[in-house]
């Protein structure tokens, strides 16, 4: 059946002479799955066209993006149009939709097979399993199809994620689902933190894009301190609980305690005397290293919650950014308030002082922390600080203060 | 098709309740996981404070995958998981079983689909990457054809967890860092080497000039009249080749076939186990875009790979590693060579520099 | 006098030759010294390969000396060193002694002269200073009354060796910090905190206005016509109060006496060992000049030695030991208030900032 | 005897309510100094006077310095002014000579009071011993016993110092007259430096001052890492020199050697058996701590000579700066010959690119280090670097290199 997306059955399979190379070897192979498509897609075999091109004149053949979407949304969508589309008119208009993922990227059988069959009919048959913010992303398809597409999705129960200057799709690790480390519900916050802002999502209104992700705890498995502008990862505030006799077995095991866990320990407050393992919880920055080498033998703490983190991004313009501590903690039941009430007192700030294309963390770099805080109006903290200033440039405000 | 668009119009309906895809076992032991435990290369199995156990098979993906593919995982998963999959941070798939008789079969037929099982723990997991020449204009390299081939070369080290600690490798195709490969223990990062082509012609139509003048970082691009019309002009010694001024300008491309690659970066992490998270810092600033295969670039990651793997500490990232032996010793044992473009002049150079003297020798 | 001037006139000779006032003992085994022991707080014992043994008596100095002092110095030296002495890099005078039983003689005369033994290894040694209102312009303080108070106050530490390491102190009466204070363990710095009082009458005359424009970093200065005159004005938000604009203008003064004041910095260090060397960070922003005993800084100074004493461990110099418990616990120890001054905001201030989830509970 | 600073034996003494109380107290006092040579000289008597004023008021009395100095010298004098002139005459005028110390400022009895003489007829009596650059202070003359004075210093074998853009008086550690660990002969090099460098010391011509210091180990006893321009710092190539039978001995003495020492090791390249200690030297950063904790039983190995690095100073303007590794090392006996030729070549780039009051360390983050190596015919090693860089603008120098 020739489809909307005019998939007409054709035969001429596209020399890829470059490509083939490229399903050689024991991993799995992208090019496998771009002709698997284009068996039965015109759009998936252009695709293999253009992209053979690319590889013999080692560049690309898109042309800066155009401005595409469904009704009412300002984003979700990247258009894309091809400079050689003559020669792969099934390309010439390849847009891609982002889809919110569901959180932390658990799937029904089901719901998957109902995104491909709507995808067979309104698209290339090509996805990524997932975008680098977490998106699913559906690869390719012409302006015309897309609130066709879009319609079927939320019908099927998926909406679109982001894109411009937007908030963009939130995504969070495998947390209580299947981790004993989550010291919050990472899953539920995620979705609860997609919901609130769905206006925000779905229609551009910022200075830049602004990305939430949430890790359940310091390890970090959805690289939120390097990757978002908002970034949640769990801690507790208590001891580290430990089972003595797991320890035991861990060393009766052949782990080099002293050596290997309390040697690598960043805050210096382990100690293995052979027998027992004595944390002097004071001084332990919640690393997880020693959870992580002895899972058995050592858990988080009871008192549960996060750090809030803020301002990471990649270079452009100014220089890559972390992401640093703007709340040490905030107990788990009280982080979505929490997080409601700041992040509008963020965006407030961001939305009257930040210019164009602007990260929040680039304009706490231009402003500077205390500024940013003063505007926001949280009480700075020595934890928000690797280490005070070392230069002397202070800018007293005397007037406020007084004169002692 | 046509059933659907007489619906009613349904929007901000926002993505799927957390919930609804969980398995069964998984929601009984929601939040009560007890510890885990590796079974094998790729098979987890997390114990809940119930005693239920929960095993996890991991496969490596593509992730760029075609619905025929995404309906064979859906098959696998209705046989073996009672119909519920999920993907991983890094692109992975995971099959959740909750029998362990089960795990044998299902490893076999992603064998026999082609499929690697790994990934976890003291692996090399899956490559974080990006479009590339499959979807962007921006790409000075492909994304997908990078990862193939370096996959290709270290697939071992995904189903053997044989390294000192995790490795977490990262592919961009251009300074925008969409793989957000900044903090990666090595990160592939496509690079333009020369600046941008200005289309006179097209500019004054398609871009604000005061806009781009605004979005250069060094500066370097000033107002110019060409041919009598307004446009703009690039001082060369001041452009870095970011790119920056083609993202809010489609009249300022910087590709250029011969002079575009790419480029190596080390010792970056994420987690704040043991060190602080970290960038990554270059070690290769140029390597050739020979397609389809990048052989300089196979080469130079699994060089890095094997020193690390031979040299390294055990529970020592590749940055952790470096820290304690010193760039030197890497720069030596790699057989790089260090070079001018190494050395930061960027905003915060200056912290760069060795201000100590603790030297090795 | 009459003698010198009809002698020729010599210039650039240089300093004595670097051997010519060596004592014989040091002549004899120069280059040749194979370990060393301590005797004593102050005292110190140097043993040759050659078996012959150096004795070292360390004694404070308020470094401001009269000639009558010197000459005192040198009569010492005459008596109990075959007539050498030295001065150490931190001001204090040494006694070099080949007889171990003039130790406690010469101990006894600096005794009854009021002069204090001790200052090495894990004691407080001198002061490193400046001139103050002895001698400089620029002085928001006085150097030498605030060396002597704060000295007073923990002179114990001096003539013991009590602390977990050693522990350096450093004044400076400016920002142009002549006493090098950026790397210490505590250093005590003048500060201004309003903008200069420009003296628009005598400025065109004696400072070049685009030399004077060019010296604030933070672009605070702006060119002005004041009363039909060239001038400057300053925009007061931009002004940090650095003194630059002083330093190369006199009609460019900061001092005011209510608004001056002092700020102290800990955990800076020079060595190379264990850690490398770093600079000191801000504790408290502003303590308000009192003269002649300063009891502010006194208190805020003998405070931080009590905590630290108490709580750091062997070897751990001050910013090796708030590395390891963490500024927040340094602030509740000290009870020091954290502000927003705290936060670097100059150039490099996102470095500071925490860049990693490591906090402490 | 009126002597030609005027000295008249006038009785009054001035009233330092103030001051006198800085004459309690256990540590010795530079009131009594004070006094002490104001017993002799009415200048001494009117500081004390201004000075006491001064603690009155709490600001300073002095008035933005002069240019003043002696014959053919551009510095080695700080031009002093009183703004209480009036009141306190004898200070109107109250320069200081900055006079280069011995190396490691070792001293005889004789030369000691040689100065005092000098000084007791041309000044005030008071002096720094020493200032901290190094310079031995004479404090507080008038200008017309500047030359006077220079000249009988001259005769009894001292020269001026440094002051403006010139170089300044180098200094060095105690280092081989009573330190077992000097790598290298700092009081020879200190001296054969300031000799090599007398022009440039006396008549400034730099853009801004220079100071060189040389500490024989990592310990770096005078400060050179935070505070010179150009620092020399000893180490050594070879293994630490290990007596395994006196570490034995201080782990019998109760040094807990694995925590304390081992523990403290930031190349984490010792161990301790209990019987043995293991030191993988390729690993180890000559930071000194094993040799500091344990100087009986380690020294420095025996190939031994520098790290040379270039850069530090103080606060003011751009932010104060550490140096840095300029050559990682160079052998003990070519240290003089390696310097004069960097040195000049660093002085030549200064020159040209240095802007007025630019230090040296400021230059090269104003330039960035390639640009500087460059500019001095260096090639980079790592050595250079805590790492190298992280952020991706590179400015690639395609012509030069050709295309690969
Ligand atoms: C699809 C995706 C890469 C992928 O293959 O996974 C992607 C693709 C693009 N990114 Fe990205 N970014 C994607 C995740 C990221 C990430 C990673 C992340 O979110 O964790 C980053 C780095 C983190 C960050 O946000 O800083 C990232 C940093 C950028 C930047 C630089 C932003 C900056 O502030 O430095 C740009 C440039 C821009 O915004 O103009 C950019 C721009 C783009 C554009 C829209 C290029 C453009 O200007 O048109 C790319 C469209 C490609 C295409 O044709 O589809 N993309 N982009 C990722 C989104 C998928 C998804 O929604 O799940
Ligand atoms: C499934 C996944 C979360 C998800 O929601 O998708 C996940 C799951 C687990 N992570 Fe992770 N991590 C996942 C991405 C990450 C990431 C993010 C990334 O790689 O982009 C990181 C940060 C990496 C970095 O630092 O650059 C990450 C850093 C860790 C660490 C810290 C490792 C370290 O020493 O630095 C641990 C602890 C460990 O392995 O000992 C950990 C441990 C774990 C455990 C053992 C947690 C648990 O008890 O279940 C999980 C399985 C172990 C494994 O894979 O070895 N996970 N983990 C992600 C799998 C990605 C994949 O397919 O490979
Ligand atoms: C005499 C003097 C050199 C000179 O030419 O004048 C000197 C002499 C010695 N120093 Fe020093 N140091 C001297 C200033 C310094 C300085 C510079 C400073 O304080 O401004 C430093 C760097 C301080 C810093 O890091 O901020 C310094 C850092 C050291 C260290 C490293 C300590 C550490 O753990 O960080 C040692 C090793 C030790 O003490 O274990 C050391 C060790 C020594 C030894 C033991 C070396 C030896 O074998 O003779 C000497 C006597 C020990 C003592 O005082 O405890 N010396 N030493 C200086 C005495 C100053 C004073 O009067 O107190
Ligand atoms: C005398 C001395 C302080 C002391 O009491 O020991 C001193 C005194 C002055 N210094 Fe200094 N500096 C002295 C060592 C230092 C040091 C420490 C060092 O050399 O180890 C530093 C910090 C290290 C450095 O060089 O960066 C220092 C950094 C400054 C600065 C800031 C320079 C900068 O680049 O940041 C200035 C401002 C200037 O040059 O205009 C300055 C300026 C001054 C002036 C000349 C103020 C002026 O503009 O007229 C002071 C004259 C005071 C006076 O009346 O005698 N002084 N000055 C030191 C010289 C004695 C000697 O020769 O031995
Ligand atoms: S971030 Fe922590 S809680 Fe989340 S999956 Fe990773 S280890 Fe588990
Ligand atoms: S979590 Fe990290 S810091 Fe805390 S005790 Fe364990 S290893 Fe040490
Ligand atoms: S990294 Fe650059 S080229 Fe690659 S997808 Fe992102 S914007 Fe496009
Ligand atoms: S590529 Fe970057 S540096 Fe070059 S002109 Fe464009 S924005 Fe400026
Ligand atoms: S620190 Fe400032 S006030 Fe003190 S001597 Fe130096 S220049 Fe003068
Ligand atoms: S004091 Fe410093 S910041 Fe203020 S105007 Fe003067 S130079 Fe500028
Ligand atoms: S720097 Fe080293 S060689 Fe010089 S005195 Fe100090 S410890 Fe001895
Ligand atoms: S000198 Fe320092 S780095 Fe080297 S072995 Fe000793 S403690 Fe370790």
């Amino acid at each position: 059946m020739a489809d909307n997306n005019g998939n007409s059955g054709s035969n001429e399979k596209p020399a890829t002479k470059l490509l083939d190379e490229l399903e050689e070897g024991p991993w799995p192979s992208f090019v496998t799955e771009i002709k698997s498509a284009a068996e039965a897609n015109d759009s998936a075999r252009d695709l293999l066209g253009q992209l053979e091109v690319s590889y013999e004149e080692k560049k690309s053949h898109w042309k800066h993006g155009g401005l595409v979407g469904v009704l009412g949304y300002g984003g979700g969508v990247i258009g894309r149009y091809s400079d050689v589309g003559d020669q792969f008119p099934k390309v010439a208009h390849f847009h891609t939709l982002r889809v919110n993922q569901p959180a932390a990227w658990f799937y029904s059988s089901e719901a998957l097979r109902k995104v491909c069959d709507i995808w067979e009919r309104h698209g290339s048959g090509l996805t990524n399993m997932h975008g680098s913010t977490g998106d699913m992303i559906l690869l390719g398809t012409t302006t015309d199809q897309l609130e066709p597409t879009f319609q079927e999705l939320t019908h099927a129960g998926f909406d679109l994620g982001g894109s411009g200057s937007a908030v963009r799709t939130p995504s969070c690790c495998v947390g209580m689902a299947r981790c004993e480390w989550a010291c919050f519900d990472t899953m539920k916050l995620c979705y609860d933190l997609t919901m609130t802002y769905q206006d925000e999502l779905h229609r551009p209104a910022f200075p830049y894009k602004f990305k939430f992700k949430c890790s359940g705890c310091p390890n970090d498995c959805v690289a939120s301190i390097a990757r978002s502008d908002l970034a949640v990862i769990g801690t507790w505030k208590d001891d580290i609980q430990i089972d003595q006799e797991e320890v035991g077995k861990y060393a009766a095991a052949g782990l080099n305690i002293q050596r290997d866990v309390c040697g690598n320990c960043p805050g210096k407050c382990m100690d293995w005397d052979g027998r027992a393992l004595h944390i002097e919880n004071r001084d332990c920055v919640r690393c997880m290293h020693c959870i992580n080498a002895m899972p058995k033998a050592l858990r988080p703490g009871k008192e549960k919650g996060a750090v809030i983190l803020i301002g990471a991004k990649a270079p452009i313009v100014q220089g890559a950014l972390l992401s640093s501590v703007l709340i040490p903690f905030v107990p788990a039941d009280e982080l979505l308030d929490t997080l409601k009430e700041l992040v509008q007192r963020i965006w407030d700030f961001w939305d009257e002082y930040g210019t164009n294309r602007e990260r929040i963390g680039e304009l706490i770099q231009r402003v500077g922390l205390p500024a940013f805080l003063d505007g926001i109006g949280l009480d700075p903290v020595p934890e928000m600080v690797a280490a005070p200033r070392d230069n002397p440039y202070i800018y007293f405000q005397t007037e406020k203060e007084g004169d002692q | 098709m046509s059933t659907a668009t007489v619906q009613s119009r349904l929007t901000d309906i926002g993505p799927p309740s957390y919930q609804k895809y969980l398995p069964p076992i998984v929601l009984r032991n929601y939040g009560q996981w007890r510890h885990h435990e590796t079974l094998a290369p790729g098979v987890l199995c997390h114990i809940a404070e119930s005693g239920e156990r929960l095993y996890t098979v991991r496969a490596g993906s593509p992730r760029l995958l075609s619905i025929q593919t995404l309906r064979r995982y859906a098959d696998l998963a209705d046989r073996y998981c009672g119909g519920s999959l999920r993907f991983t941070s890094r692109n992975n798939v995971e099959f959740l079983l909750e029998d362990p008789a089960r795990i044998e079969p299902l490893k076999k037929e992603l064998a026999a689909l082609g499929i690697p099982v790994g990934g976890t723990n003291n692996a090399i997991s899956n490559i974080v990457h990006t479009q590339g020449w499959v979807h962007c204009h921006s790409a000075a390299t492909d994304a997908s054809g990078l990862v193939k081939s370096v996959m290709d070369a270290l697939n071992d080290h995904f189903t053997h967890e044989d390294l000192p600690a995790k490795l977490r490798i990262a592919v961009a195709c251009c300074l925008n860092m969409c793989g957000a490969v900044h903090c990666s223990d090595i990160a592939i990062l496509g690079v333009h080497r020369r600046p941008p082509q200005i289309q006179h012609e097209v500019l004054p139509k398609v871009c604000e000039v005061p806009t781009l003048i605004a979005s250069c970082p060094t500066g370097a691009i000033r107002a110019a009249t060409v041919e009598g019309k307004p446009s703009v002009e690039v001082i060369e010694e001041q452009c870095m080749y970011c790119g920056n001024c083609f993202s809010v300008c489609p009249a300022m491309p910087l590709s250029d076939a011969e002079h575009d690659g790419l480029s190596i970066w080390v010792g970056g992490k994420v987690s704040n186990a043991r060190s602080k998270p970290s960038f990554s810092k270059l070690v290769i600033p140029w390597l050739p875009n020979h397609p389809p295969r990048w052989p300089e670039v196979v080469e130079a990651v699994t060089k890095i790979v094997d020193v690390y793997r031979g040299e390294a500490r055990r529970y020592e990232r590749m940055g952790e590693w470096i820290d304690r032996i010193g760039w030197p010793r890497f720069f030596q044992l790699t057989g790089f060579e260090f070079t001018r473009y190494h050395i930061d002049d960027f905003k915060h150079a200056g912290l760069s520099y060795a201000r100590s003297a603790h030297v090795r020798y």
